[in-house]
């Protein structure tokens, strides 16, 4: 518990950083930058959990269990978008996401 | 009380030879075929003369009134709980003496035709027509009900239409069949109506509950229901109008002249003798009404028909196709007909026009018959219609030319022959009623015997043409119905009509009234002396006359132009501004919508497809400000 | 210290989805992710902590390195985002954010009455594999399956090379 | 662990094993022959579906996280049966030349999501939920961009995970805020605390949309189209059944035992993206010409129509969901097994393709048909009464309004439906595809779905079943 | 198994009997047999429905069977006839025997064809033992669908197209249908109580005025679609003049009769106060139909658009019947269905063969066919006769039903609206005439039609059948008429139990 700081600040900081994120994920080109732009909205939820869980229900531990395993399905999520994504460099020959639309409409 | 169930016969035997020579006549063989269709109507006329005997002289009469006899009666159809069809035969005065007329012609027709038409293909459809006709006519005479009636109507409507077509590959021939379908069509549509108003008023179709003096058509007749007319009146008014269609009245009468194409005693039959009276016996059936409950709609009958017989006799003087003559003076005499009964009143001696409307039809049967007939053996003499192209073919026809001059004397009202006596009395019920429509008919009656003589001399007398082959006259089987029906024709006028056929079926007295009979011989007379002055001999005095009434006789010539304004009734206005363009809305605008319905989805679909675009960071900034959106909207906007 | 962690997260994040240069980006994530654990820190959740810094900040970020190694050149830099893009984005962005804090700061929070429970190792471990209420040892199996799949997922995605070298006919014209 | 935990958890235990199993075959297999494995994957899980009809006792095991009732482990058995189905379908495609290395790795991630799926479904906890959810997504994308060599393939992959990302993070963000309001994770004790304050529906909005996501409801489905196109046909068709068919179910579940404090604005909501959802889902697919990207968008307005189910928050509404994603696996799934099939031995995907195939392949020209009227809702075939009892369900609580705009909906997806009907008999091609012969295999599925098709919908007992399961808000 | 499923199982058998022989002719056979057995139970149901009426039976419905089906939504498998599901089975039978005869000499995929043919009856037949709105409205689309593939497969000119469109309106129609079913259905216990489906049950509460405002629109114009009310009739030219014979036979014949037997079974009989309420819209729209359909007929060029515009008069005449609410006017719907179902089966069938023999339909193009080939002309006039009804055919009977029954309206809008649809036997008859005249008669316009053949046996079984039943209708129409008044009786009852008028 921080003295001082209520609990609506971490959640600011959290919203902030997660809109961060999701404006990261519409205007960055780069697939991998896009993949940033989700682990900083990822991190920002985990923020939200462990602060509610510290503020508000100290008696249980279940926040802080969610934030440990968003973070190994982030894990296992960017492996994978990774590997995707060095799949789409050898087809396409690059990874700029607008380049990337074959199909449409 | 004698049993006429037999007369059920009248009606089904024809029905039954029609069937069998329709269905199995061209396995016949033709002549078998006439033979058939002719033993068959002699039976029925035989039949029918033994019915009339029965009625008038064998039958009780009750309080001096002939009775109506139902002689048989079934429900056809169910429709309401009051109203239903049925199918049965009524005996009174005027339906007897309607089923001797029409056996009399029909059987004269048949054993002409079996001459006249003697190796024309589709001999066996043509006895199988004529079956079919007198079938529908014998239905309509004895129709027990009003619903019957209209049926039988309809039927004599197409058998009409199918024997005017007959020669169904001549074109001029089918566009009459047709038109006069059409026409009829369209008047039977305004006895529908008028039937409809009618049962709705008085829950019943039947003919003896509808006249009877007590009966709710009369009595419950009602105020003004519009146009200042009552219902009754109106439904009347609107029941004469198939009357006017059927006995080709003014202004439905431009059928009749082209029902010509069909064959000759067809004509005689049908567009002479009896269908076209149809609408006489029609407004005679429904005399009581029309004369206590409706005297508006009598009056529009008396005026209908004196119009429709003066038209007709002028256009009648300008023709030169003889069956057209012919045609025109049907009219003109039903007019008569028609007259007559719109100027009579309803019982005893006030009834007089309608004892005289039904005694002319019944001497006009006869010798309008019998001209047609004559015609019929000229044209088959000449092979042609015109009279311009005859002439002095008294010398070939002998036995044709006494017939045919003895039924013009009896048009021209000579006495005494039949036609004086009947159309005296018009002349008389006329008198007493209405001055004005008594000079017409005066008039009339002048101009009847000049056109009559006017065919009966350029046929018979002027200059002799040159004939291609000389003509001959015509065999047994077509003379001896001439001879036949010119015997009929001089002496019924010496039935005693008064005594058998009146408006209220009590007998009662008539004499000639020299007032009226006088001057009008000498009009049929002076009528026939011009005649014979401008047409005996090849004179110029027609011609003359002619060009000094250009316009008149233009407009006569032309039939005052009545085709030509049908014509464009239905060929612009049905066609052109009606059909057409609900064809062209239907196709464009209704059916369009339905197109333009489907056209904007396809559209709508084309326009929304860079929502898809393939972006995934748009698909991302959609999927956000969609959550973003939805979010505002419910935790704020719509909780 | 509160002040401090979250202006660098801010500050940084907002680099993040900036920046220009890739690498750039990613080294502020990182500090991100770091800033992030030191949060956790003081919000006395150490294990989370530790977790955050090896597996996110060692793990992920090592990982989105390697394929920016693999797939672009470090010195590369981005062109610029479209106006419109970044304009709308961040409309959306912003609105967003600001409807979310408005609601947070409506809402009256009420913290739990109960007392706090004291996390320590051994009550996580217990925990993890506790079957009872409140335990985590069925998440914790089936995030294991998750590991694998993305494992075998990623190797068989990104793996080169096979029996059939040809590239089979392309059928799809959207 | 015990016998009843064993037969409660029996599908996710049964299918852990069949994965290990395969995992083991495949050490131990010969890299160039994988019949062996196929036959084997094939039998496993012929045999896990059959097992999973075992009636089993209700309960809850680990302190409520896993929930077995009755209705979810008929969903887990409706969708076993479409995962077989789709199995069956792809034997065909894994014998193709470039697959034939991944064959194990392809059931594997198969299974692996089918795993999280039904650990989703049977969620008592948002934990459990969630990492069933990411189960169930992320395998999926490795296998959307399975054909390595299709550029079509790997764009399909990365957009999926991309935009699942995303997805789950606005949903995570809900659920953090769930979270907050609530304090618990666990399904029955939000349902008892939660309450309409902004925060909570701000929350649920967001935890909506990432379901949304799944189901693809517009405005949340752009990536469908794309995906469907791009992944292998038995992929989409996996996809659009038995990924959509879960979250279909799973949200159901959580609407009706988590959020029916809120039954209002999730009915507003539903109501306003059910009508979205089939109007644009019909108007994309008028327009399609690629037959994967036309039943994408198909499923898309598909969607719409089960929302018919969700917006009543009935006991009938939550049986003819159920019942018509039945009815839908063996509808669609019948319609990607012949274009699979097609596809397979013509290599030809577009609706022009198919002109005329009634003259060369009859049969399956007529299973295509039946499972496009099956779809499009025509009698006597199941689709008919799937939405008969879907549009009841809306009916029921007086959505009338919504129900005629459904069945006009229903109109314009005839249409497009019929259009490849058109194709197939009306149409004649100078080229049409030629005449051939599937393997057992796929005849086999081809005729399940048939039958499926046909019989599901006479059958009343399993509509009766169904219905006995499901409950309502 | 109850007499009134045989209607169901026996196409469904001929239909199985057709998929497992290999050679066309015995595809015919195989269908002629299976349609004959059809006739003659549809006989042996008239016979067995007159005999139970004699015997006292006096339930609204006959032959009842009633099963459960899903007992929640409480849908049943119910079956149940009066006299005038009896009729348009007859009917059915009739027209459907008379078009496998007219489609004898499909060589194109005969199989489909006479499979989807006897699907499309199978729906037909269905849908008129059906008591219960749920199997009513299943048996219905079952009709309506197969008329695609008949259309588009077997079809002529721009097939496709008409098809789409055809199919599209009709399932148009029955999206409302399906809402206004639903809508009934809750609101078909107003008191509580179970729910339900069935007719005969509804008929029993009275729905309430606020939900009957909205169904009764819903249901009738749904059902109107199919029945050609204006303005939805447009499928109807275009999917006639594109239809095969047997179709066109079927379809005009039997599958528009649908819509108007819907109309009154389902929107008059059902909801009665909100007909009686709303009816002067449709009935100036049916009136308009009637007026209509007539005019468009008369400057077609096409024989089938021809006979499709008549069918949207005589169509809009059975509506107009029916809107009329009482008893003869309703008796007039009933029979006019089956008298058109009948003649412009008829119709259709002489047009198919007409076109058989000199490949086009269009009738500037043919002229004096009567000299060539007299017994198909012969029995075009007899059509065209009782179309524009003549006494002693069956067109007559209905016409003047209808006319005495709506006349007998007491409200004057009824009445004069009444006049304005009598005047369209005169607008038939210049359309009916015209062709016939165009057509038929006068000289042959074209050398090549000099040396057509007449009709050949099939060709006459067909045509034979459906004259001699026009005929039979016309000239004897009494125990007809009788036989579907009775059945009318308890309907009228409900529907004068709330009728304002």
């Amino acid at each position: 518990m921080i003295t001082g700081v209520p609990v609506q600040y971490f959640l600011i900081l959290a919203t902030l950083m997660f809109f961060a994120g999701i404006y990261g994920f519409l205007t960055r080109r780069n697939l991998i930058t896009m993949l940033m732009a989700v682990e900083l909205i990822l991190n920002s939820v985990n923020i939200n959990f462990m602060a509610f869980n510290r503020y508000l229900y100290p008696h249980k531990m279940e926040g802080m269990f969610f934030s440990l395993f968003v973070i190994a399905v982030a894990a296992s999520e960017a492996a994978v978008a990774i590997a995707i994504i060095i799949n789409i460099y050898r087809r396409f020959a690059t990874i700029n996401v607008e380049d990337v639309n074959e199909m449409k409409y | 009380m004698i049993n006429f169930s037999y007369t059920i016969w009248i009606l089904l035997l024809p029905f039954l030879v029609f069937l069998l020579l329709g269905l199995a006549g061209h396995k016949l063989k033709p002549k078998l075929s006439g033979l058939i269709g002719t033993t068959g109507l002699g039976i029925i006329t035989f039949l029918s003369y033994l019915t009339a005997y029965q009625y008038f002289f064998a039958s009780e009469k009750v309080d001096g009134v002939f009775q109506k006899i139902i002689a048989f009666n079934g429900v056809w159809l169910q429709l309401t709980e009051n109203l239903h069809i049925d199918i049965g035969i009524l005996l009174d005065p005027i339906s007897v003496m309607m089923l001797v007329v029409v056996t009399t012609v029909s059987f004269m027709v048949h054993i002409y035709s079996i001459g006249y038409m003697h190796g024309e293909k589709g001999f066996e459809r043509f006895f199988a027509f004529l079956s079919l006709f007198s079938f529908s006519m014998l239905g309509l005479v004895v129709a027990t009900n009003i619903f019957q009636m209209y049926i039988f109507w309809e039927l004599v409507g197409v058998s009409s239409y199918l024997l005017i077509g007959f020669y169904y590959t001549k074109p001029s021939a089918v566009r009459a069949s047709k038109k006069a379908f059409i026409v009829t069509r369209f008047a039977d549509m305004g006895f529908l109506i008028g039937i409809l108003i009618l049962s709705f008023n008085t829950k019943t179709f039947d003919f003896i509950t509808l006249t009877s003096l007590t009966g709710p058509a009369i009595t419950q007749t009602g105020g003004a229901a519009f146009m200042g007319l009552s219902v009754i009146t109106w439904s009347m008014i609107f029941v004469y109008m198939g009357g006017v269609g059927k006995s080709a009245m003014f202004p439905f009468h431009i059928w009749l002249p082209d029902a010509m194409e069909g064959p000759t005693p067809v004509s005689a039959l049908i567009h002479a003798a009896t269908m076209v009276v149809a609408g006489v016996y029609l407004v005679a059936r429904m005399f009581p009404i029309y004369a206590i409950a409706a005297p508006d709609a009598l009056n529009v009958v008396a005026y209908v028909g004196a119009f429709s017989s003066l038209l007709a006799a002028v256009i009648a003087c300008t023709q030169t196709d003889i069956k057209r003559v012919l045609a025109y003076s049907t009219m003109s005499q039903i007019g008569y007909m028609m007259l007559a009964l719109g100027v009579s009143g309803y019982g005893g001696h006030d009834g007089l026009g309608y004892m005289a409307s039904m005694f002319h039809l019944f001497t006009h049967a006869m010798f309008k018959a019998l001209l047609f007939l004559g015609a019929g053996a000229i044209i088959h003499a000449v092979h042609s219609n015109y009279m311009t192209e005859m002439g002095g073919l008294r010398k070939y026809l002998p036995i044709t030319h006494a017939t045919f001059l003895i039924a013009c004397l009896t048009i021209a009202g000579i006495p005494p022959l039949s036609g004086f006596f009947s159309k005296d009395e018009i002349l008389t019920a006329a008198l007493h009623h209405n001055k004005l429509l008594f000079a017409v008919e005066y008039a009339v009656a002048g101009l009847t015997a000049f056109y009559m003589f006017r065919l009966y001399f350029s046929i018979f007398w002027r200059k002799e043409t040159h004939y291609h082959h000389t003509p001959h006259e015509a065999p047994l089987t077509m003379t001896i119905p001439l001879i036949i029906l010119a015997i009929g024709s001089v002496f019924s006028g010496f039935i005693p009509f008064s005594e058998l056929v009146t408006s209220d079926s009590m007998p009662f007295e008539s004499h000639i009234e020299m007032a009226v009979a006088i001057p009008s011989v000498l009009i049929g007379i002076a009528g026939i002396g011009i005649a014979y002055i401008m047409y005996k001999k090849e004179t110029s005095i027609p011609d003359r006359l002619a060009t000094t009434f250009k316009y008149s006789y233009k407009w006569a010539y032309n039939k005052f132009y009545i085709d030509e304004v049908y014509l464009y009734i239905t060929k612009n206005i049905i066609f052109r501004y009606i059909s057409t363009p609900i064809a062209w809305f239907d196709r464009h605008i209704v059916d369009g919508t339905m197109n333009l319905i489907a056209f904007t989805t396809q559209l709508l679909s084309f326009r929304i497809r860079n929502y898809q675009s393939g972006q995934l960071q748009k698909y991302g900034f959609v999927f956000v400000t969609g959550a973003i959106a939805l979010a505002i909207l419910f935790a704020y906007l719509w909780k | 210290m509160f002040v401090l962690f979250s202006v660098m997260i801010i500050v940084f994040s907002i680099l993040t989805v900036t920046t220009r240069r890739i690498l750039r980006a990613a080294t502020y994530l990182l500090l991100v992710l770091i800033s992030t654990s030191g949060l956790y820190f003081m919000l006395n959740y150490q294990f989370m902590a530790a977790v955050q810094l090896t597996l996110y900040a060692g793990g992920i970020v090592v990982l989105i390195i390697f394929s920016i190694l693999l797939t672009s050149h470090i010195s590369q830099k981005f062109e610029p985002v479209g106006l419109k893009k970044s304009v709308f984005s961040a409309l959306a962005a912003i609105t967003g954010a600001i409807l979310s804090i408005v609601t947070i700061l409506d809402y009256k929070f009420s913290a739990s009455v109960e007392a706090a429970k004291e996390v320590d190792m051994r009550l996580i471990g217990r925990s993890l594999l506790s079957v009872e209420y409140d335990g985590y040892v069925l998440p914790f199996e089936v995030i294991s399956i998750l590991l694998l799949a993305a494992m075998i997922a990623a190797i068989i995605v990104a793996k080169k090379g096979g029996p059939s070298k040809t590239k089979t006919p392309n059928y799809n014209k959207g | 662990m015990s016998l009843e935990t064993f037969l409660i958890m029996r599908h996710e235990l049964l299918l852990t094993a069949a994965l290990l199993v395969v995992l083991v075959a495949e050490l131990f297999s010969h890299p160039d022959k994988k019949g062996p494995i196929i036959t084997l994957s094939v039998v496993c899980f012929g045999i896990i579906t059959a097992l999973g009809f075992i009636p089993s006792p209700e309960g809850e095991l680990f302190g409520g996280m896993y929930v077995a009732s009755g209705s979810r482990l008929m969903m887990k058995n409706i969708l076993n049966i479409g995962v077989l189905l789709v199995i069956l379908q792809s034997v065909d495609w894994l014998r193709r030349g470039e697959n034939s290395d991944k064959t194990s790795e392809y059931f594997i991630l198969l299974v692996s999501t089918l795993i999280g799926m039904n650990f989703m479904i049977s969620s008592g906890h948002f934990l459990m939920f969630y990492i069933g959810l990411e189960l169930a997504t992320i395998p999926i994308a490795a296998l959307a961009a399975f054909d390595k060599y299709r550029n079509n393939s790997a764009e399909a992959g990365i957009k999926l995970i991309l935009i699942s990302a995303l997805s789950s993070g606005i949903l995570l963000y809900g659920l953090s805020m769930i979270y907050g309001t609530t304090g618990t994770f666990y399904f029955n004790e939000i349902a008892a605390v939660f309450s309409d304050s902004n925060l909570q529906i701000l929350g649920f909005i967001f935890f909506f949309t990432g379901m949304a996501f799944k189901i693809s409801i517009v405005p949340f489905h752009l990536w469908t189209a794309d995906v469907y196109e791009g992944a292998p046909i038995n992929i989409t068709a996996y996809l659009s059944v038995i990924s959509k068919g879960a979250a279909i179910f799973i949200f159901i579940i959580v609407l009706f035992t988590v959020f029916p404090v809120i039954v209002g604005t999730w009915q507003k909501a539903i109501y306003l993206l059910s009508i979205l959802t089939m109007t644009i889902g019909n108007l994309f697919a008028i327009r399609q010409q690629n037959l994967k990207r036309f039943l994408a968008f198909s499923s898309i307005s598909q969607a719409g129509y089960i929302l018919l189910g969700f917006v009543g928050g009935n006991q009938l509404g939550m049986a003819s969901v159920i019942y018509y994603v039945l009815v839908y696996i063996f509808s669609n799934l019948g319609a990607f097994g012949v274009v699979l099939a097609v596809s397979n031995a013509s290599g030809k995907e577009n609706i022009d393709d198919y002109n005329g195939l009634y003259h060369t392949n009859p049969k399956l020209s007529l299973i295509m048909m039946l499972a496009l009227f099956s779809l499009a809702g025509i009698p006597p075939v199941a689709g008919y009464f799937g939405k008969f009892f879907l549009f009841t369900a809306a009916a029921e609580k007086g959505f009338f309004t919504l129900v005629i705009i459904a069945v006009l909906n229903t109109i314009i997806s005839l249409y497009y439906y019929l259009l490849i009907v058109k194709a197939m008999f009306l149409l004649k091609s100078e080229t049409p595809v030629e005449k051939f012969r599937s393997t057992l295999y796929t005849r086999f599925a081809l005729g399940l779905c048939v039958a499926g098709i046909i019989v599901t919908g006479f059958a009343s007992t399993l509509f009766e079943f169904i219905r006995n399961l499901s409950f309502g808000v | 198994m109850d007499i009134l499923t045989l209607f169901v199982v026996i196409p469904v058998l001929t239909i199985t009997a057709i998929l497992f022989v290999k050679d066309i002719k015995h595809v015919r056979v195989v269908s002629a047999t299976g349609m004959g057995i059809q006739l003659i139970l549809a006989a042996v149901l008239v016979f067995m429905y007159l005999s139970a009426r004699k015997a006292g039976a006096d339930e609204q419905m006959l032959f009842v069977r009633d099963y459960l089906w899903f007992v929640n939504p409480n849908i049943h498998y119910a079956v149940g006839v009066d006299g005038i599901s009896v009729v348009m089975i007859a009917l059915t039978s009739v027209v459907l025997f008379a078009g496998i005869f007219a489609s004898w000499e499909v060589e194109f995929l005969t199989k489909e064809f006479f499979v989807s043919l006897i699907l499309l009856a199978t729906g037909v037949f269905g849908f008129f033992i059906s008591i219960d709105l749920f199997t009513m409205f299943l048996f219905y689309e079952l009709a309506v669908i197969p008329m695609y593939l008949l259309i588009g497969i077997w079809g002529s000119g721009p097939k496709e197209y008409s098809a789409m469109k055809l199919t599209l309106m009709l399932m148009g129609g029955s999206a409302l249908i399906l809402a206004g079913l639903l809508g009934i259905y809750f609101n078909s216990a107003p008191e509580g109580g179970q729910l339900t489906f069935n007719i005969l049950e509804i008929a029993k509460v009275t729905i309430p005025m606020s939900a009957q405002r909205l169904f009764f629109p819903l249901t009738f114009v749904g059902f109107g679609v199919l029945g050609a009310l204006f303005p939805f009739h447009t499928w109807s030219p275009d999917g006639h003049a594109s239809a095969p014979t047997a179709v066109s036979m079927l379809h005009a014949g039997v599958l528009m009769k649908l819509g108007g037997y819907g109309a009154f079974r389902v929107a008059i009989f059902l909801m009665p106060e909100a007909a009686a309420e709303l009816s002067w819209i449709f009935i100036i729209l049916t009136a308009t139909s009637v007026v209509y359909g007539a005019f468009g007929a008369i400057v077609q060029k096409d024989l089938k658009y021809i006979n499709a515009y008549s069918s949207v008069s005589h169509c809009g005449l059975v509506l107009f019947a029916i809107l009329m609410m009482n008893q003869t006017a309703l008796n007039g719907a009933v029979i006019q269905m089956i008298s058109h179902g009948l003649m412009t089966a008829l119709f259709f069938a002489l047009i198919g063969m007409l076109y058989g023999r000199t490949h086009t339909r269009m009738i500037n193009e043919m002229g004096g066919l009567m000299k060539v080939i007299p017994f198909l002309s012969v029995c075009y006039v007899i059509a065209g006769l009782a179309s524009l009804g003549l006494p002693g055919l069956s067109g007559f009977v209905a016409e003047m039903t209808i006319f005495v029954g709506a006349f007998q309206h007491t409200d004057v809008f009824h009445r004069v609206v009444t006049i304005v649809a009598v005047s369209s036997i005169v607008i038939t008859a210049v359309y009916i005439l015209r062709v016939v005249a165009i057509l038929l008669l006068g000289p042959t316009t074209d050398e090549h039609h000099e040396h057509l053949t007449d009709a050949k046996w099939f060709e006459k079984v067909s045509v034979v059948i459906l004259i001699g039943s026009v005929a039979g209708i016309g000239l004897a129409p009494y125990w007809l008429s009788s036989m579907i008044g009775t059945s009318l009786q308890p309907i009228v009852v409900k529907i004068l139990a709330t009728n304002p008028f």
